[in-house]
């Protein structure tokens, strides 16, 4: 066990745990501003995987990754639109709703993949920017400050959210609209439109969460590659007590157990591989658990609202 | 209702049913790719028709669809998955006309009577043997780096075999292995290889469609690459050394010429050096010094006249 | 008469929305090469159009509806199962140890202990959300979405230790399966020469019973109110934590059941990506058939036909597999999206009538 | 030529609704109503539970579309299709259920929808600053940065009434906005409304109390059963004749109160402390004993613990030192179900919350508590006919008006709503009955019944805690009352002594002897 708690390991973890962190806070600070407006998007890992393949093909393409990123967010923007629609105009159960566009997403995106692609290619996508003196602080420099663009964006989302939640009328108006839509809507608040624009807004993170995997990690798209990432992004919405900077927490404590745990296996502990991916899993559950504080979540979280009915 | 008689005799109906897609970069796509060489070959499509279905990993589903084909009269159905063994094994009996095979697995269910099943095998390990000789020979740092999905199946033979040739040509090369739990977690495969790296690994190999994910990593950070089941060069030209290239069409020949022969099954086949089924695909762009290929082809020799076991 | 008509028109409503789904898929198609109209024949016959299609229909409708009845339970009791992938898989993995385990049991007994295994498992499964839930308020999205990966770690690390098929090992293949389950715990094969088995059957009774569970005992009005409001619930005497977790109890014991069955019906052994989907589907199904154990029955069947017609298209006109998930994704859509028009079809008729 | 009011707004001359039809599920709720105010009238709308009044109003404020009719704004045809409408046309409301966000702060909840002087960016300071202004102008006392989940009804009360004078409607509609204040509140309160009216303001006004109604009103229009049954000028009707409009019976206003052989104890608290949500003990020390056969009324401004002390004394929320002793049983920290069993019955204050499931039909509902008993339920199956047998009883005995016994309880009104509760709970024949603000809402018709039904209560004997911030009801129904001031039992007097005069002043926190 001891040789886990070396400089380099930690240095390691900090730093892949970063990036494994990336997509998820991009796709779970989305599904924030979704579900404090009132709005459980389930499809979250369908968004993310046509935010995934656009961004590669216009990326591959256009040979620029920033092009691949624009046709990543509206590509979310749409997928959020089409879910806004189901669930907010047609009022449907939130819930299947999103399984619907998870499915949707999931197919389309194979699909495109195989008529456009038909095998696996990979691409320049954006490269790691390294920040001068911040990267020369001994140890942690390098693991902080030597990463690509999207991955500082993903952090840097966490305090912008944070303040425009708190901080704005329209954080006010999500926060309202997302515990009693009907006294929000007396007030002259638009609910529909404040709940098109949260989820559009997820959509969007959510189809920047799948580029930042496919242009600016890994850097290439294949059928199905984020094999469950946007449903643990939802999970980590519960986690962080809808709070983005209570989702970062979350995402960063599960992306640094599976770096931890992928150590305990190169380090050849011996233990079955299993239990070593288990880890994070096991772990999100427990500090929940014991977490002391529990944050109330929107009261009209996954409620369809229809003026009238109350 | 069957249909089996009215096929033209002249075309050589062939089927296949696959647990992943037909461009996983691994062993669907080399099974398929294997099939289309042969069509060519026999003169396209009006000689040999494919017809497959793909990401059949559930059971049940595949096994609908192998039925489904026989009694649609193809010739020969390829069950392409081990774990569709056990229904293969109910199906086949009511379709005596047709020949079945199935892989990876060398029992022809022979002994419980029947006879229209042919097996096949890939010996991974032979070329996990090879490139981890090559792997040793080129390493500097002495420290090589293996990621898999589950530690079972064509993927654990692979990474022994990989293990084995490492240590037989440098027995204080420290070798670590890691799993990530999925065939499908390009961002965790991605991620182990970062760690492997980071741990010091200069050469890694791994196996499944996931590893895609890895072999970017390997581009970015300079480290090498050996791949298995498909040539994987394509990906990154500037990191993969080697790829062990599974090649079936010698087995898809002696199949159907035996079915054309009357013989409907009983033979089991194994993808070997020795019969061409396994190659070492090295990528033009890289050098390889000749000594290492020299040794590779030692190792291949040893293999193939019974000198080493991998 | 004429509200029970007009009741069931409005249930039946939201289906026409299946064909707009399937004009766009039309175009998909087209866009494809494929001609739509034999995809889709081939997708109706295949999926109904003969015994071999119906009943793959019945088979895959069968752990959809166990799904579909748990997580019935679990919605009514205010709380959103979607732990059913992981709860099938543990329950089909106690059901396989307990058969193989016990393998020279009389069958009369070994096999409704598998099942009880099933049972079991999959509570347990479903337990820890539901405690966790009721003791320490941790929301069961998460629990229940960590579990899932849970259960597909513990079952790769069972399948190939443990529980492997000494064959696997002495064959040095060492595929990830267990050993086949002894005969006696096969379930009887309603159809011969078809999957088809009597799992179907339970499945449909126990609709029934879960139906009459939630309707006509006090535990299922406990249940309902404790899903509706919470707080009244609470006032009323009700042990509110209690009542939530045993709803996400019952609902992994149906799942877990589910996975007993598919492993003693379908597939004889244990492997890998037993469960793969039907959680989620189970979902579908349940809402489809409006949250109730009685429209879950067809709701189950109708999405197992388009499950296995969907396949069947596939072959016939050889389009990516992708395209399926597509078309259900848009199914799943329009029918939900289009339920609106037969709520407020019958807020129409109640505010004339 | 347009006018103004003094916030700069136009004045709205005269608002008139026509032939308004309004149908819900099985209910006619508005059957061709006509109806109007004008600048500088305040225009009372009076009816039972259920006559359609909140209906009307929303209509008017754009949350419902009319089935039929027309709403003409200074003689022009107005079409809302939202509050925002309603709002741009110089339209507010005070809603009869609270528009708050529980989540939220006070200032958050008055600054929700408005334009911020920063732009996108909210300046809660100023509102905050405006909100304590107008609290000073007009009495109402606030805390701004509190949380609205945190404070009492009546101070949300306060809160609503601040939202509306912050934005300064031309035409107000206060739809039962005295429901839930003190006597001295509701005074300061008409003084603003006064004031309005004289600015040029328009005021319609709800509530069910007659007295309210003409002390403030210039004119005064019954609803029942959804239809207009007549508008008439303040100065040429009586109480009495109000009572008779809207019920279509004489009612009576007083009560008689025989006397009753106290029994034994039944309820006993002793040195009762309660954590509030603000983290403080809500309740400070009370110590309390009701006998049965007796009604101890507890009265006081809400906001000082009452509404902490009734849910200890239902078993939902801890008691952190000192006991509750139900029929010589201690159920101290007990949970509500052990408080059942004990034989005590709950009335609580947040009756759509707490009190029923509003998805439940009424039969589902009646049997909430009890379903587990007979005759009711026999070995966990649930006895339909019974069910329907005993509700169908209760449902007629305490006169509930509802389409079927399967109607969703959502699709009742308030005030049917309270009846069932109460019908359920006195049904039950308790030994300890809690009564949080049991008639509060509730039309006079239905008061009266209520009230007659506790009275009765207390001949068999039941043990009557009475919750009220309504003076007279408290005076009219208790033996004796406990005035309860920052957590405190400020001191209990016997009913035939406790003059409004001295209530008032116990309320405020001044002990008498
Ligand atoms: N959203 C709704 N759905 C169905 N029925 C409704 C709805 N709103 C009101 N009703 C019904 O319409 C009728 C009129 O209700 P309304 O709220 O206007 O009464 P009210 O006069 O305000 O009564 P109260 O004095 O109790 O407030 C009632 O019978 C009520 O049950
Ligand atoms: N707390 C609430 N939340 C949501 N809807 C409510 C609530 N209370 C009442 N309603 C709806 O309002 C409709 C009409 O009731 P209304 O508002 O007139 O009640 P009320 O009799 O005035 O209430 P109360 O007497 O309790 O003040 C009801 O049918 C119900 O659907
Ligand atoms: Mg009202
Ligand atoms: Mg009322």
């Amino acid at each position: 066990m001891a040789e886990l708690f070396t400089l380099p390991v930690l240095v390691g973890i900090l730093y892949s745990g970063i990036r494994l962190a990336t997509p998820y806070l991009f796709a779970a600070i989305g599904e924030t501003f979704a579900q404090r407006s009132g709005v459980l998007n389930l499809g979250v890992e369908g968004i993310m995987l046509m935010g995934a393949f656009s961004g590669f093909y216009v990326g591959m393409k256009t040979g620029s990754p920033w092009l691949g990123l624009l046709a990543a967010a509206v590509v979310g923007i749409l997928m959020g639109l089409l879910m806004s629609f189901i669930s907010i105009t047609m009022q449907a159960e939130q819930g299947i709703s999103g399984i619907g566009l998870h499915l949707f997403g999931l197919g389309l995106s194979s699909l495109l993949f195989k008529t456009t692609m038909g095998g696996v290619e990979s691409i320049e996508g954006f490269k790691a920017v390294r920040i001068p003196l911040l990267a020369d602080i001994p140890y942690v420099g390098e693991s902080l400050f030597n990463h690509n663009l999207l991955v500082y964006a993903a952090f840097l989302l966490v305090p912008l959210s944070t303040w425009v939640l708190n901080k704005t009328t329209l954080g006010l108006k999500i926060r309202a609209v997302g515990q009693n839509p009907q006294a929000a809507d007396t007030l002259g608040v638009n609910v529909t439109r404040v709940r098109y624009f949260c989820v559009c807004l997820g959509g969007m993170l959510a189809g920047i969460a799948g580029a930042s995997l496919s242009i600016a990690l890994i850097n290439l798209f294949q059928e199905n590659m984020t094999n469950g990432m946007g449903f643990i992004a939802v999970a980590l919405v519960y986690f962080g007590g809808w709070r983005p900077l209570g989702v970062m927490g979350g995402a960063l404590l599960f992306s640094f157990v599976n770096a931890f745990q992928l150590w305990i296996q190169v380090k050849g502990i011996n233990i079955p591989s299993d239990f070593a991916i288990m880890m994070p899993y096991v772990l999100t559950i427990l500090a929940l658990a014991f977490a002391t504080k529990r944050a109330q979540g929107p009261a009209a979280l996954s409620k369809p609202y229809e003026r009238g009915e109350n | 209702a069957p249909q089996a008689t009215e096929v033209p005799s002249t075309v050589f109906k062939v089927a296949i049913v696959m647990p992943s897609s037909i461009t996983d970069m691994a062993f669907s796509q080399s099974m398929y790719e294997g099939l289309k060489k042969v069509q060519a070959e026999m003169g396209g499509e009006s000689a040999m028709e494919i017809a497959y279905s793909e990401n059949m990993f559930k059971v049940p589903d595949a096994a609908a669809a192998i039925r489904d084909y026989a009694s649609k009269g193809y010739n020969l159905v390829i069950a392409h998955g081990s774990q569709y063994g056990t229904s293969l094994q109910q199906i086949a009996p009511d379709f005596p006309k047709t020949a079945f095979a199935w892989g990876t697995s060398l029992d022809t269910f022979q002994a419980e009577g029947i006879n229209n099943v042919f097996a096949y095998q890939a010996e991974a390990q032979e070329g996990g043997y090879v490139l981890g000789v090559v792997a040793a020979m080129m390493s500097k740092s002495n420290i090589i780096g293996e990621t898999g999905p589950v530690d079972a199946g064509d993927a654990k033979l692979y990474i022994e075999g990989f293990q084995k040739g490492v240590l037989a040509t440098k027995p204080d090369a420290q070798v670590s292995v890691t799993y990530t739990g999925s065939f499908s977690d390009v961002s965790l495969m991605a991620t182990a290889a970062e760690t492997h790296i980071a741990a010091g690994a200069d050469m890694l190999t791994g196996s499944s469609q996931s590893v895609v994910g890895a072999i970017g990593i390997c581009k970015d950070k300079g480290a090498f690459w050996f791949g298995t089941q498909w040539d994987q060069t394509s990906l990154a030209p500037e990191a993969v050394i080697a790829s062990q290239v599974y090649d079936w069409t010698g087995i898809i020949k002696d199949m159907i010429a035996s079915v054309k022969a009357g013989v409907m099954g009983g033979k089991g086949y194994t993808l070997t050096f020795k019969n061409g089924g396994l190659v070492i695909a090295y990528n033009p762009a890289i050098t390889v010094p000749a000594e290492v290929k020299a040794a590779a082809d030692a190792a291949i020799a040893a293999i193939n006249d019974g000198a080493i076991a991998p | 008469m004429k509200r029970v008509l007009n009741k069931v028109f409005e249930a039946l409503l939201p289906l026409l929305a299946v064909p707009v789904a399937f004009l766009i898929g039309a175009m998909m198609l087209l866009a494809l090469g494929a001609n739509p109209l034999e995809a889709y024949g081939a997708m109706i016959a295949g999926a109904f159009g003969d015994v071999s299609g119906l009943t793959q229909t019945l088979v895959k409708a069968t752990p959809l509806l166990l799904v579909g009845l748990g997580v019935c339970i679990a919605f009514r009791g205010g709380v959103i199962n979607i732990g059913g992938e992981g709860q099938i898989i543990v329950g089909a993995l106690a059901a396989t140890a307990v058969a193989v385990g016990f393998k020279e049991w009389p069958g009369l007994v070994l096999l409704p202990l598998c099942m009880l295994a099933g049972v079991l498992a999959g509570a347990m499964w479903g337990g820890v959300p539901g405690i966790l839930k009721a003791r320490l308020g941790v929301n069961e999205i998460l629990s229940t979405v960590m579990m899932n990966a849970i259960a597909v770690q513990l079952s790769n690390y069972l399948l190939r230790g443990p529980m492997i098929d000494p064959k696997e090992i002495e064959a040095g293949t060492r595929i990830a399966q267990s050993a086949l389950l002894p005969r006696s715990v096969w379930l009887a094969r309603l159809v011969p020469q078809t999957l088809l088995h009597s799992g179907a059957i339970i499945a449909v009774v126990l609709a029934v019973v879960v139906f009459i569970f939630l309707w006509r005992t006090t535990i299922g009005y406990r249940i309902r109110a404790v899903g509706l409001n919470r707080d009244a619930a609470k006032y009323a005497g009700i042990n509110v934590p209690f009542y939530q977790a045993l709803s996400l109890i019952l609902g992994g014991a149906f799942a877990g059941l589910a996975g007993a069955i598919e492993v003693m019906g379908v597939q004889h052994r244990m492997m890998e990506n037993l469960a793969s989907g039907y959680g989620f589907s189970g979902i579908v199904a349940a809402l489809f058939g409006s949250l109730h154990p009685l429209g879950s029955i067809p709701a189950s069947v109708l999405f197992g036909g388009l499950l296995v017609g969907a396949d069947k298209m596939q072959r016939a006109v050889q389009v990516p597999s992708a395209l399926i998930d597509t078309l259900l994704g848009l199914v799943v859509l329009l029918v939900v999206g289009s339920q609106v028009i037969s709520r407020r079809r019958a807020h129409r008729r109640e505010t004339r009538g | 030529m347009t006018r103004y009011l003094s916030s700069g707004r136009p004045i709205l001359e005269e608002m008139r609704m026509q032939g308004i039809v309004k149908r819900f599920p099985g209910v006619l709720a508005n059957d061709h109503v006509d109806f109007d105010v004008r600048t500088g009238e305040v225009h009372a709308l009076l009816g039972e539970n259920g006559a359609g009044k909140s209906t009307l109003m929303r209509q008017l404020y754009g949350m419902y579309k009319p089935d039929e009719g027309k709403i003409l704004i200074d003689g022009k045809e107005m079409h809302f299709n939202s509050p925002q409408d309603a709002i741009n046309a110089g339209i507010g409301m005070i809603h009869q259920h609270f528009m708050l966000v529980p989540g939220l702060t006070v200032v958050e909840n008055i600054a929700l929808g408005l334009k911020s002087s920063r732009g996108p960016v909210l300046d809660l300071d100023r509102v905050e600053k405006r909100v304590l202004e107008l609290g000073e102008q007009y009495g109402l006392k606030v805390d701004p940065r509190a949380y609205v989940w945190q404070l009492a009804v009546g101070e949300q009360q306060r809160i609503e009434i601040i939202k509306a004078l912050y934005r300064g409607a031309s035409l107000l509609v206060l739809d039962e906005p005295t429901a839930v204040l003190t006597p001295q509140e509701v005074d300061d309160l008409f003084v603003t409304f006064k004031r309005m009216a004289s600015e040029g303001h328009a005021l319609i006004f709800i509530s069910h109390k007659l007295n309210e109604v003409l002390a403030i009103s210039n004119r005064i229009t019954v609803l029942r059963d959804g239809k207009n049954a007549g508008t008439r000028p303040n100065e040429n009707v009586t109480r009495v004749e109000l009572a008779q409009m809207m019920v279509g019976r004489p009612v009576i206003l007083q009560y008689n109160r025989p006397p009753v052989e106290a029994g034994p104890v039944r309820l006993r608290i002793q040195d009762l402390h309660v954590r509030g949500d603000r983290g403080k003990d809500a309740v400070d020390g009370v110590s309390l004993e009701i006998c049965g056969g007796e009604i101890l009324g507890l009265a006081g401004v809400s906001g000082n613990g009452q509404r902490e002390l009734a849910e200890a004394l239902a078993g939902m929320r801890p008691v952190r030192q000192g006991r509750i002793i139900l029929n010589d049983k201690e159920v101290t920290n007990g949970s509500p179900l052990q408080h059942i069993n004990v034989g005590q019955s709950y009335i609580p204050e947040e009756r759509m919350k707490e009190g029923a499931i509003r998805e439940f039909s009424v039969a589902d509902n009646m049997i909430l508590a009890d379903h587990g008993k007979k005759p009711y339920s026999r070995h966990t199956f649930l006895d339909f006919k019974a069910i329907r047998e005993q509700v169908g009883k209760i449902v007629s005995d305490f006169n509930v008006k509802t389409p079927s016994l399967d109607t969703p309880v959502k699709n009742l009104s308030g005030g049917n709503i309270q009846k069932l509760i109460l019908g359920r709970e006195l049904s039950r024949c308790p030994s300890v009955l809690i009564a949080s603000q049991p008639t509060r809402g509730v039309d006079i018709g239905a008061s009266e019944y209520i009230h007659q039904r506790l009275l009765e209560q207390r001949l068999c004997g039941t043990a009557t805690l009475l919750i009220s911030e309504d003076l007279d009801e408290i005076r009219a129904l208790s033996d004796r009352i406990a005035v309860m001031y920052e957590g405190r039992i400020i001191g209990i007097v016997d009913s035939k002594d406790a003059t409004p005069d001295r209530l008032g002043l116990m309320m405020a926190g001044v002990e008498t002897a």
